[in-house]
């Protein structure tokens, strides 16, 4: 890029916004196919239960019903769900797509249909008869994890599946040299993304190919097929996976779902096209959850705020079952504990167990929201405990720009960073003293404003294969063919589902190339098409697909430079390459475009030495690195103590991803993070009763923010470059919903000091709220 | 037992037997394959599903087919002439108003009502009009400035 | 999200319904805008074998005066009697209550004689139609009218009689002076948690009478009669209405759910009835 | 979830121990009730329509008493499967004489797991609590009925 982009850094929109903007779009249950059969499940209602008999006779025999199957049926023919994960002595149950002898979660499949149409296979799911033998439940972790708890895996003869530590510096001694411990124990209550497009899946076996295509609502179509393959023992090459337009995944359909084997195998069984498309209630039910952490957080200080160690023990609420990174969620928080601080002591310890409760997994943020929210509040709690200026803590235990790579008590290297900047930027903006000034006057005369800060650091850009789990690289590729118009064709193996990276990826590959944007493609999720990729999560899409794309240009335009010496009889060396033009330093006036070059290419009538015809190349790009955004957001908040209500009236976010393709897509990366963090801090709760029940199970009673509950948002950032990627791209997906809940939370608890309120745990529902005022109030506080 | 019906939908005669419970979302997504309009919950709450019966924005998954019988419907693919966008359409696109696409149809019906019924909305009107759509991507910046952005564009 | 099958009438007269409704008996539900019994349909809570649609009895939708009061059709939507220009000036409480009803769609589609028939204790009509003191006309062989004060039963349940269809609700207009509705939404479903609803009588900068409805708080609609009785002849000073709204959930069972235990809605209901009273003083 | 009640029942405590008892009393005074038959010692099997209005679910299931101490208490343990869920409760009714009338004091705790337990619980308390003052209606009314037969009887 020697010139000026022409659209890198400028907010170029969504040419293929288009589309759904239109209702042309295709989600998996747009694709239509002549014949298709339509899957019903029948989940348990019973969160513990052994399995008796299971009577399908009547559901076969009802109208427009083609088969039935249980696990029975099952077992043997498709294996068992996948788990990624490998922790030193994790355990990990066996997890049968049909549940076999027990039920250990409400929602968990037990059996399936296979109708003619939607409407007859619900009617025969009610027509099986199970026989169940309920068992006692266990949904909170805490007794769960406790002696004489019932067992949901007996084998294992307790509910703990694994124990993690991870410790830095000397522990005892930044204890011992502390002045203060401040302390507090930490819920973080699960949650459930609720993707507006719940899973989908469609299958479609070619007998004469014997080849399987499958649709599915996945952030992850090569990952699915490798495991879909080994489940079903289909040879991974003639496997196919589509992912069609996928209406949103925060994580959630960073899996490979029991469905999805289920729906493929009956496809093949039934010589049928079969469809199954989630409704919400089984979203809620058996998509996994998010978050779940149960913790207590110490922090040895010294008088004037400086922190000298970090212990933060948890227990984290992992399901039933494992799904692909449950166990290891959980460990992303302990890697992420220190934050944006230099805390030379640390010493973590996760306890994993198993809850009768969908499994938890990668919900947007992935263990950082949950990092963040510790240390977040743990440093408010220090500013409290001690008198001091939140403010003030952060900027005395920030490591300063030039400390950077910094090295973490974890064993992290940040790559680079200047905190106090984007502090003092967030400071400035939102006039942190005039809010204060404001707060005093209005505690004077009865209302109760609180301001909040959260600053953050996050790890993204998922990352060096060698920390990713057993048999999966975290590299991502591209392949970047110049069509011989000269026409552009990428292809990314990351899934792009609603961020945009097929306008970012075009907006990088028109600038290299020196091409129109209208003459980029961008092809992602089908593995016919696309060579083996990663996928789309742990905000790493652009920062190692984005590398990949360009690694993969400049590979076709070192190609495309020998083709235009031929072209221009020039020596190559001689070269430039400019805005979609070479030139050469001797050749005087004579140029090529690179249309020219590519037809060039094609036609190959004049080879270079050591060159084959065509213009096409293919990376697949290894980061050396993650790389770690940061940012500080600042929350002014008024509570009526009165009614519990929560009114935000600022919320000013500074957040820094290092370079920035389109703004407008970081933009509105950052703003629904922070909608789903705000949902998270005030709405949003998987309440479980006593006895397993999901009872937060429909939009009726589980909120999650409408335009009403959202503030308008004032967005600023700092710009410091990642040296991970030649891109100096960080990653930008995760860092609202990081940094936004502890926010938040941080800012109403400020607003309810009078009331000596020293924390509460989210989600901040009104009742808790006017509680919390009341009895201070009642006590005469 | 199926029951005739007629319905026009985006200027096109419809006649169809369709069965009683048959929601009106099923008649236009599974038998008249018109796959734009979107079900996103089963409470009638998320909006997804929204399209306009006699100019009026309702859920289609809250509404049987037949009791759509004599109605005239517009979905989001018959909002706009050819391959133009209607003005609220041009909105979402001018302004980032979806990121998965998933909501937008909906969202874009309502908003259309909305503006048919106030075309001078403060936000707080835009914010309240779409207490029927959510969305889990946006944060609802973009939607709520497109909405501004149509109503700027038919004051003009 | 799919119903199971029933079978499905729509009659274009009352008498046509009430003949049907006689003919299938208790099988027989009748579907009127259906944002209530469409979702509890589509979720298989409610499989009604026979459905009597009301949407083509037009001679059961529309607004028309009466001396001293509004006659409402009880197929009119939620959004018809909120965009009334009729209603917003002979009862504006009514529109300011239309208006706080679920979401556009709901409003759209939803109707008031369908909302008081299914009876939800968080419905939104209930409180203002008890602070009017309207009535309801529900027709079957005869025809007969129900204070509003004597129609909600209990959850879910009305005075309506097996064979019944209520055909309108009368609302006689309220002497000059103010109104409001107070909501505190229930964030995710957008029902009540607490509605308010407040029409005062005011007579030389003195509340004469006072009419307070409310709805969400227990598990019928109930007019707050100690609030009512300390409010009667006052001036609408702060202290006085803050007493008064003290009274609001006096003996009466408060609800306890997931959503509010039955103590904070009772610190809801005295702190809007106290917000709402206010608000309506001030008109 | 908690059940707790008490009712007052115009009619001694004898009587109403014998109305509570009576399998056929109940088949008739508890709501939704369709079929109730002895199976065994204090042993009832039955099918139960539970809900309100058009809102219901029909589960199979028994009715177990324990711990009988006639004619002051009982405990009774209630499983039901059906369509889409199950009930399970475990309950204690307290009889004591208030003035020549009865005082019924249940007390339990019901669990209700499937489709109502996933959706239905906006609604969930309140239907309990009516469905138990129903059946403390239909239980007086019996007493009623009862009482007034003995005095007809008595009269001769």
């Amino acid at each position: 890029m020697a010139t000026r982009p022409r659209y890198v850094g400028t907010r170029v929109k969504r040419s293929y916004a288009r589309r759904l903007i239109q209702g042309l779009a295709h989600y998996v249950d747009d694709v239509r196919l002549p014949d298709t059969l339509h899957a019903a499940i029948l989940r348990s209602p019973h969160a513990h239960a052994r399995l008796g008999a299971i009577r399908t006779t009547e559901a076969a025999k009802a109208p427009g019903v083609v088969r039935v199957l249980t696990g029975a049926d099952v077992t043997g023919k498709i294996g068992n769900v996948a788990c990624a994960s490998a922790l030193e002595g994790l355990r990990i149950p066996p997890h049968p797509v049909l549940a076999v002898g027990k039920v250990r979660y409400v929602g968990e499949p037990v059996a399936v249909v296979v109708a003619d149409d939607p409407y007859r296979a619900a009617d025969a799911v009610e027509l099986i008869d199970v026989e169940y033998d309920p068992l006692p439940a266990v949904t909170d972790p805490e007794a769960a994890a406790a002696a004489g708890a019932p067992v949901l895996h007996e084998e294992y003869g307790d509910n703990i599946a694994y124990q993690w530590n991870l410790s830095g510096g000397d522990i005892e001694a930044a204890f011992a040299a502390a002045d203060r411990v401040v302390k507090s124990r930490l819920v973080h209550q699960r949650v459930v993304p609720n993707a507006m497009e719940g899973r989908g899946v469609l299958a479609r076996y070619f007998p004469g190919e014997k080849e399987l295509t499958v649709w599915t609502s996945t952030q992850i179509p090569h990952l699915a097929r490798s495991v879909l393959a080994g489940m079903l023992s289909v040879p991974e090459h003639k496997l196919r996976v589509i992912t069609p337009e996928v209406g949103g995944g925060f994580g959630s359909k960073l899996n490979v779902y029991g469905e999805e084997a289920i729906v493929a195998y009956l496809s093949m069984l039934l010589g049928r096209p079969v469809k199954w498309i989630e409704r919400r209630r089984e979203n809620f039910q058996a998509t996994i959850h998010g978050r779940g952490q149960v913790g207590e957080v110490q922090m040895a200080v010294k008088n004037d705020g400086t922190i000298l160690g970090m212990r933060y023990h948890v227990i984290a609420d992992l399901g039933a079952y494992h799904q692909l990174l449950t166990p290891a969620i959980p460990t992303l928080t302990g890697l992420m504990q220190t934050g944006p601080y230099r805390i030379p002591a640390l010493d973590t310890r996760v306890t994993g167990v198993f809850t009768n409760k969908v499994a938890t997994d990668a919900y947007r943020g992935a263990g950082r929201p949950e990092a963040t929210y510790i240390c977040e509040r743990a440093i408010d709690l220090i500013a409290h405990d001690l008198g001091l200026d939140p403010v003030d803590v952060r900027r005395r235990n920030f490591p300063s720009a030039s400390e950077f790579p910094f090295t973490t008590a974890t064993g992290l290297q940040y790559d680079t960073g200047d905190y106090v900047k984007a502090l003092d930027r967030a400071v400035e903006i939102a006039d942190y003293r005039a809010l204060r000034a404001e707060q005093r006057e209005a505690r004077a005369r009865g209302r109760y404003l609180g301001v909040g800060i959260s600053t953050y650091v996050e790890i993204c850009a998922l990352g060096p294969s060698a920390a990713a789990p057993p048999g999966v690289g975290w590299w991502e590729s591209a392949t970047v063919r110049v069509e011989p118009s000269g026409k552009v064709t990428v292809m990314t193996g990351a899934s792009p589902h609603g961020q945009g990276q097929e306008t970012s990826f075009a907006q990088i590959a028109a600038d290299m190339l020196g091409v129109d944007l209208d003459d980029v493609t961008v092809i992602h999720g089908d593995t016919a098409i696309v060579q083996y990729g990663i996928g789309t999560f742990g905000s790493r899409a652009t920062a190692v697909g984005g590398t990949a794309v360009w690694k993969a240009i400049e590979k076709v335009l070192a190609k495309a430079t020998k083709f235009a010496a031929v072209l221009m009889g020039v020596e190559e060396s001689s070269v430039r390459f400019d805005g979609g033009r070479f030139t050469s330093s001797t050749g005087g006036d004579k140029s090529a475009t690179i249309q020219e070059v590519a037809g060039a290419a094609y036609a190959a009538k004049a080879l270079p030495a050591d060159t084959e015809p065509g213009l096409s190349a293919t990376c697949f790009f290894e980061p050396k690195n993650f790389t770690f955004p940061f940012g500080a957001h600042i929350v002014s908040v008024e509570v009526d103590a009165e009614t519990g209500a929560i009114k935000i009236l600022r919320y000013v976010a500074v957040d820094d991803c290092g370079k920035v393709i389109n703004p407008m897509l970081v933009d509105g990366q950052v703003q629904g993070g922070i909608a789903q963090g705000l949902g998270q801090a005030l709405l949003e709760e998987a309440i479980y009763d006593e006895g397993g029940q999901l009872v937060t199970g429909t939009f009726m009673d589980y909120a999650i923010p409408r335009a009403i509950d959202m503030p308008r948002l004032e967005l600023h950032r700092t710009e410091t470059p990642t040296d991970v990627n030649p891109l100096g791209v960080k990653g930008v997906g995760e860092a609202g919903t990081i940094a936004s809940s502890a926010a938040i939370v941080n800012a109403v608890v400020d607003a309810l000091a009078p009331f000596g309120v020293r924390h509460l745990d989210m989600p901040l529902k009104a009742e808790k709220i006017w509680k919390a005022a009341r009895v201070r109030v009642a006590a005469g506080v | 037992m199926t029951r005739p019906i007629s319905v026009v939908v985006n200027d096109v005669l419809y006649q169809r037997s369709v069965e009683p419970r048959v929601l009106l979302v099923h008649l236009l997504r599974d038998i008249l394959a018109l796959t734009g309009t979107h079900v996103g919950c089963e409470t009638s709450l998320c909006g997804a599903c929204t399209v306009l019966v006699d100019g009026a924005a309702v859920k289609s998954c809250t509404m049987f087919a037949v009791q759509a019988h004599g109605s005239d419907i517009t979905t989001i693919e018959g909002l706009a002439d050819g391959g133009g966008l209607h003005p609220v359409q041009q909105g979402f696109w001018e302004r980032h108003g979806l990121q998965c696409g998933f909501c937008t149809p909906g969202m874009i019906m309502t908003s259309v009502a909305l503006l048919k019924e106030n075309a001078r909305p403060s936000e707080t009107q835009i914010r309240h009009g779409l207490d029927g759509n959510l969305c889990r991507c946006t944060g609802y910046v973009g939607i709520v400035d497109a909405v501004k952005y149509a109503a700027e564009k038919g004051r003009a | 999200m799919y119903a199971a099958a029933f079978e499905y009438h729509a009659p274009s007269t009352v008498n046509d319904a009430l003949a049907l409704l006689a003919q299938h008996g208790g099988d027989a539900k009748i579907l009127a805008g259906g944002q209530s019994l469409i979702p509890l349909m589509k979720l298989r809570l409610a499989s009604p074998p026979v459905l009597i649609d009301l949407g083509r009895v037009t001679e059961l939708v529309g607004i028309r005066e009466e001396p001293g009061a509004l006659v409402i059709g009880a197929m009119t939507t939620h959004h018809a009697i909120e965009a009334s220009p009729l209603v917003r000036s002979r009862l504006p409480l009514l529109s300011d209550v239309a208006a706080a009803i679920g979401d556009l769609q709901v409003r759209n589609r939803g109707t008031i004689g369908g909302s008081l028939a299914h009876a939800d204790p968080a419905a939104d009509w209930p409180a203002a139609l008890l602070a009017l003191d309207a009535e309801v006309t529900a027709v079957s062989r005869s025809k007969r009218t129900i204070p509003a004060s004597a129609f909600f039963r209990d959850l879910l349940t009305t005075a309506l009689e097996p064979g019944e269809i209520l055909t309108s609700i009368r609302v006689p207009v309220p002497a000059a002076g103010g109104h409001a509705y107070a909501k505190v939404r229930q964030p995710a479903s957008g029902f009540a948690l607490v509605g308010i609803a407040v029409q005062l009588a005011i007579e030389a900068g003195k509340i004469r009478s006072a009419a307070v409805g409310v709805t969400g708080v227990a598990a019928t609609p109930y007019r707050a009669a100690a609030t009512e009785r300390q409010l009667a002849n006052r001036a609408p000073d702060a202290d006085a209405i803050a007493a008064a709204a003290e009274h609001v959930v006096d003996g009466v069972e408060v609800l306890s759910d997931l959503r509010a235990s039955s103590e904070f809605r009772s610190q809801l209901a005295r702190v809007h009835a106290k917000r709402a009273i206010t608000a309506a003083s001030r008109m | 979830m908690k059940l707790e009640g008490t009712f007052l029942v115009a009619a001694p405590r004898d009587t109403v121990w014998e109305l509570l008892t009576d399998p056929d009393v109940l088949a008739r005074t508890l709501p939704g009730c369709e079929r109730l038959s002895v199976a065994g010692e204090n042993r009832y099997e039955g099918v139960i329509s539970v809900g309100i209005a058009a809102i219901r679910s029909t589960y199979t299931g028994s009715v177990v008493l324990d711990d009988i101490r006639p004619p002051e208490s009982y405990s009774l343990a209630v499983d039901g499967q059906g369509t889409g869920g199950f009930i399970k409760g475990r309950g204690r009714i307290t009889l004591t004489e208030q003035a020549g009338q009865t005082s019924m004091a249940v007390s339990g705790d019901a669990q209700i797991g499937g489709r109502i337990a996933g959706v239905g619980q906006r609604l969930l308390d309140g239907a309990a609590k009516k469905t138990l003052k129903d059946f403390a209606a239909a239980l007086g009314e019996e007493a009623r009925k009862r009482l007034e037969r003995e005095y007809r009887g008595f009269r001769g």
